[in-house]
């Protein structure tokens, strides 16, 4: 793994993100503001994830989240949701299109061994646009149902 | 930034006593003490004292101390020399340990299983203590399935959470059983007894890491009478059981590490203590459920283990690194795998607690001013990671 | 008095180029490599950065280093590595060496017949070199008589007389075959070139502590794709092959030494052969019936060792370390057994001239003036010696 | 092993018989004043030994020796000649009796594993007394015929 910067495991932009979060939940009472709920992760492998979306004429115009894990899975949560929200707001299309990699490239990568803590954001992601979809009758959007995990 | 370090279970730094006794060995007094003049006599000499003085504390006969580079590699000379000894005999046998071991421990022994050895871990109580009991029985059971137990192998005190297991009383039911215990004391040389004779103990691993000597410097201590394998061939060094030039300055290092040790060990097990409790005080009352893993008592005066619901332990490290605080966790998302430490799951912690740990070990220059400061960064960060945590509902 | 250093073979002193840039690894930069705070972070970077220079010199990819606490740990990693590996694949097999090989070459060759390993030892020439021929017909012996020859181990040079090994011929043959080459180059990191593809080497091991940094450091270069059974199990410390706390300070000097030697090769090689031819030429002038051991030119530019006819080796090195020379010899008496050194006996010599050989190694710090002095002194003591000798006749 | 003085291996006794060997033989003409010849010792294991010897009246009188050997077997022989010379010398029996402990005594003791070059020293007196016993027909001498070894 490459060190970068004062000596980070992580990328100026995974710090930036981890030390100061964009767009995570403050107050559980927003929560009904939003019409889309994803939940990921396994507590057995220390990583979860919950995230909430509104969509408005099929673009997300809002996202909050909230993550149990690592700095990269707060950083890749935290980057994802600026990215859906830029250019006032991604269409759903265009979100369920998200990888993965992509967070991960724009965080200006990850040491291998915390890669899977990125994959965890597109699915969560994937998962509240699931809730959406299946809430609005939005079936001609092809996203599947999420894999349920237990939690603590 | 100044920076506070409670990561003194990882690893020391050398202390000046020590790099000031060490430091004519690398240039001047340099020669091989193998080497037959006078050069190499004199760090022959060196060699011979630090090992006189080293027997001393540990109430031994030098004949006794087998010089070695690290704890892992005493640990690997300690099982695989019994063990490569049995097989070499035409023999097996079991090997019995417990749950909350070291990797040297655990790994030597998982790998020592491809050879045809029986691996028996023992369970550990909530407090991460091996019971006496369930150790006699497996004796028993082994012997009574004739599988001679060639070996227990149990930790003096355990890394992570400080957890002192009762040696003497293992050592005396080894020894009614007629095996033998190794015990790896890595943790345990700068806080507990190391009198080898009040112990009964047949093998000892020490690590200069830990107590302010050099990396690359150990010892074994093994009971004269029992036999091993070397584990490094070659020239007949360290009674022919470890072959290679004498790394003089860590020897000499380490001499004069366990022996400040020795001489501070009781006011600095009073001032550990008291700083320890402090902090796990102070600490518990300032952050709601926050818990301590392993034993209040029974414990590592400069060990702190907690656990704090609903948050993940890299994210609270690395937080807690920004603001100049250096410590550890038991979180998986520092290892290479995705378990979290067995240790904590060893002692029946469920997976979302033992993510959630933090590890501070205190040392010789830790004080209740950076106590202070990291109770109080602590409780920022824990509220702030709580607050982005979907597991935690106030 | 003055010491005049010729024992440079055996050790040598911390160059203070190392001993500078491993200072602040002691008690400040001291955190373990593994930890993930930002002292930690920086040890790790300390680790990777000296792995890249090394890797640079060794032309090979930083994975193929594996840093171990000795040259002696080397060889046992590269040579109990391959043979468990085998072992553990149900698999046994032969292991060829030459005569004049190391201790920790032999004895791990011999220990490793008792698990049912055939080792086989090649004779060498009056200059102690293997023939390539004799390694071509064993290999294919072994072959036909279907034990598959796991693993060849011949040093690049020999510590005691110097000689150096046609290690690039001896990789390509073992290639022809299917085999692979393992070479202790503990004596011929500062003087020869250890350029990996261009040697086609597939297992080299390296020693800091005769190459002016650290007792306590070594290196094993493993070519990728091979597999090796790790000697220390504990964590996953690089890359799973030698668990332990990374020797930072240790690790930091050898790369830095390393890199020093690189850099003063060619003008360090030109010196010292100049010196070696020098005290040799004189030596023998001034001393008749002195005769040198081991290959005029396929000799370290280092290495100086002649058998005086008629006195014994131990009795010249004590009166001439009273005249505060600093040497070696290969005389029985400085060891543990009564036989003299086996490379002398291997190249040919009679028990009388093996035991009357003495070893002058030079090194960075040795001088004409510091040779004239010796040859002086080493008349006299010869001329005394064989006064007192009964089987010198004049 | 024990370190003494400066640093040597040897005691100070045998670093001193060592550096300064006493009674070797300095000319080979001298062996004809002598009337018992010994020599022991294997050039394999490093070490041999001659000794002469003047007896007169059942009395060493005079004593030289030849060494190869490391520094232990040097300062033994010369040890082994002192203590025979002493109070105007030793009469045969008497120095029969000597051991290779006798003279490792005198010598303030040595490195165990050089123990076996002090025993030389009495071996080569030996042989040379039965050497002076032979051609004196001095057969009362319980003195044995010593093996033969060969030389370089
Ligand atoms: C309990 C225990 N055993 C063994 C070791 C291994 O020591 P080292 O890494 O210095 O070889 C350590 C430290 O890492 C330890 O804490
Ligand atoms: C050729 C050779 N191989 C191996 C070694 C072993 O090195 P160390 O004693 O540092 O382990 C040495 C030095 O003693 C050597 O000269």
């Amino acid at each position: 793994m490459k060190l970068e910067g004062n000596d980070w495991i992580y990328s100026k932009k995974v710090k930036e993100h981890f030390i100061k979060p964009k767009n995570f939940l403050k107050n559980q009472k927003e929560i009904k503001d939003f019409n889309g709920h994803g939940s990921v992760g396994n507590i057995k492998c220390g990583d979860l994830m919950e995230m909430w979306i509104k969509v408005k004429n099929n673009k997300i115009i809002n996202v909050k989240w909230k993550t149990f894990g690592c700095a990269s899975a707060i950083a890749s949560t935290s980057m994802l949701s600026e990215m859906l929200l830029e250019k006032g707001g991604m269409q759903l299309e265009k979100a369920l299109k998200i990888t993965g990699k992509d967070i991960m490239d724009r965080l200006g990568g990850l040491p291998a061994i915390k890669i899977h803590c990125s994959v965890l954001g597109d699915q969560a992601l994937r998962a509240a646009i699931y809730d959406y979809a299946q809430k609005n009758k939005r079936t001609e959007l092809s996203v599947e149902k999420p894999i349920e995990e237990e939690h603590h | 930034m100044k920076k506070i370090y409670f990561d003194n279970a990882a690893t020391t730094p050398v202390r000046k006593e020590v790099l000031k006794v060490i430091m004519p060995y690398f240039s001047k007094n340099f020669a091989n003490a193998s080497s037959f003049h006078s050069m190499g006599l004199e760090a022959k000499k060196a060699v011979t004292q630090s090992r006189e003085k080293i027997a001393k504390i540990l109430n031994c006969s030098p004949e006794e101390i087998i010089f070695t580079g690290s704890g892992t590699e005493s640990i690997n000379l300690a099982i695989k020399g019994i063990a490569f000894k049995k097989l070499l005999e035409g023999k097996k046998g079991t090997v019995i340990t417990q749950k909350t071991e070291h990797h040297a421990v655990l790994e030597t022994l998982e790998w020592l299983k491809k050879f045809g050895f029986n691996i028996i871990e023992l369970n550990v109580n909530k407090e991460g203590i091996v019971s006496l009991k369930e150790l006699e029985n497996t004796i028993i059971s082994e012997q009574n399935k004739r599988n001679e137990v060639i070996l227990v192998s149990i930790m003096y005190a355990n890394n992570e959470i400080g957890t002192i297991q009762p040696i003497k009383e293992l050592a005396q039911l080894c020894h009614k059983y007629k095996t033998i215990l190794h015990t790896d004391a890595c943790q345990a040389t700068e806080y507990l007894n190391l009198d080898t004779k009040e112990l009964e103990i047949d093998l000892m691993t020490l690590n200069g890491s830990k107590v302010y000597a050099f990396k690359g410097s150990g010892l074994l201590y093994k009971k004269k009478g029992i036999g091993l394998e070397p584990l490094l061939h070659g020239g007949g060094h360290e009674f022919k059981l470890r072959a290679g030039t004498e790394n003089v300055p860590s020897i000499v290092g380490l001499a004069k590490a366990i022996e400040l040790a020795e001489k501070e060990k009781k006011s600095e097990n009073k001032r550990l203590t008291q700083l320890r409790d402090y902090f796990i005080k102070k600490m518990q009352k300032e952050i709601p459920k926050s818990y301590l893993n392993g034993s209040k008592t029974k414990r590592l005066p400069n060990n702190i283990n907690i656990s704090f619901e609903g948050v993940e332990g890299e994210s609270i490290l690395l937080r807690l690194n920004e603001k100049g605080i250096e410590a550890s966790t038991g979180s998986a998302c520092t290892s290479q795998s995705l378990d979290p430490s067995h240790v904590l799951i060893a002692i029946g912690r469920d997976h979302g607690l033992a993510h959630s740990s933090m590890r501070f070990t205190l040392g010789k220059y830790s004080n209740k001013k950076e106590i202070d400061y990291t109770v109080k960064e602590l409780k920022k960060t824990i509220k702030f990671l709580r607050e982005i945590s979907p597991i935690w509902r106030r």
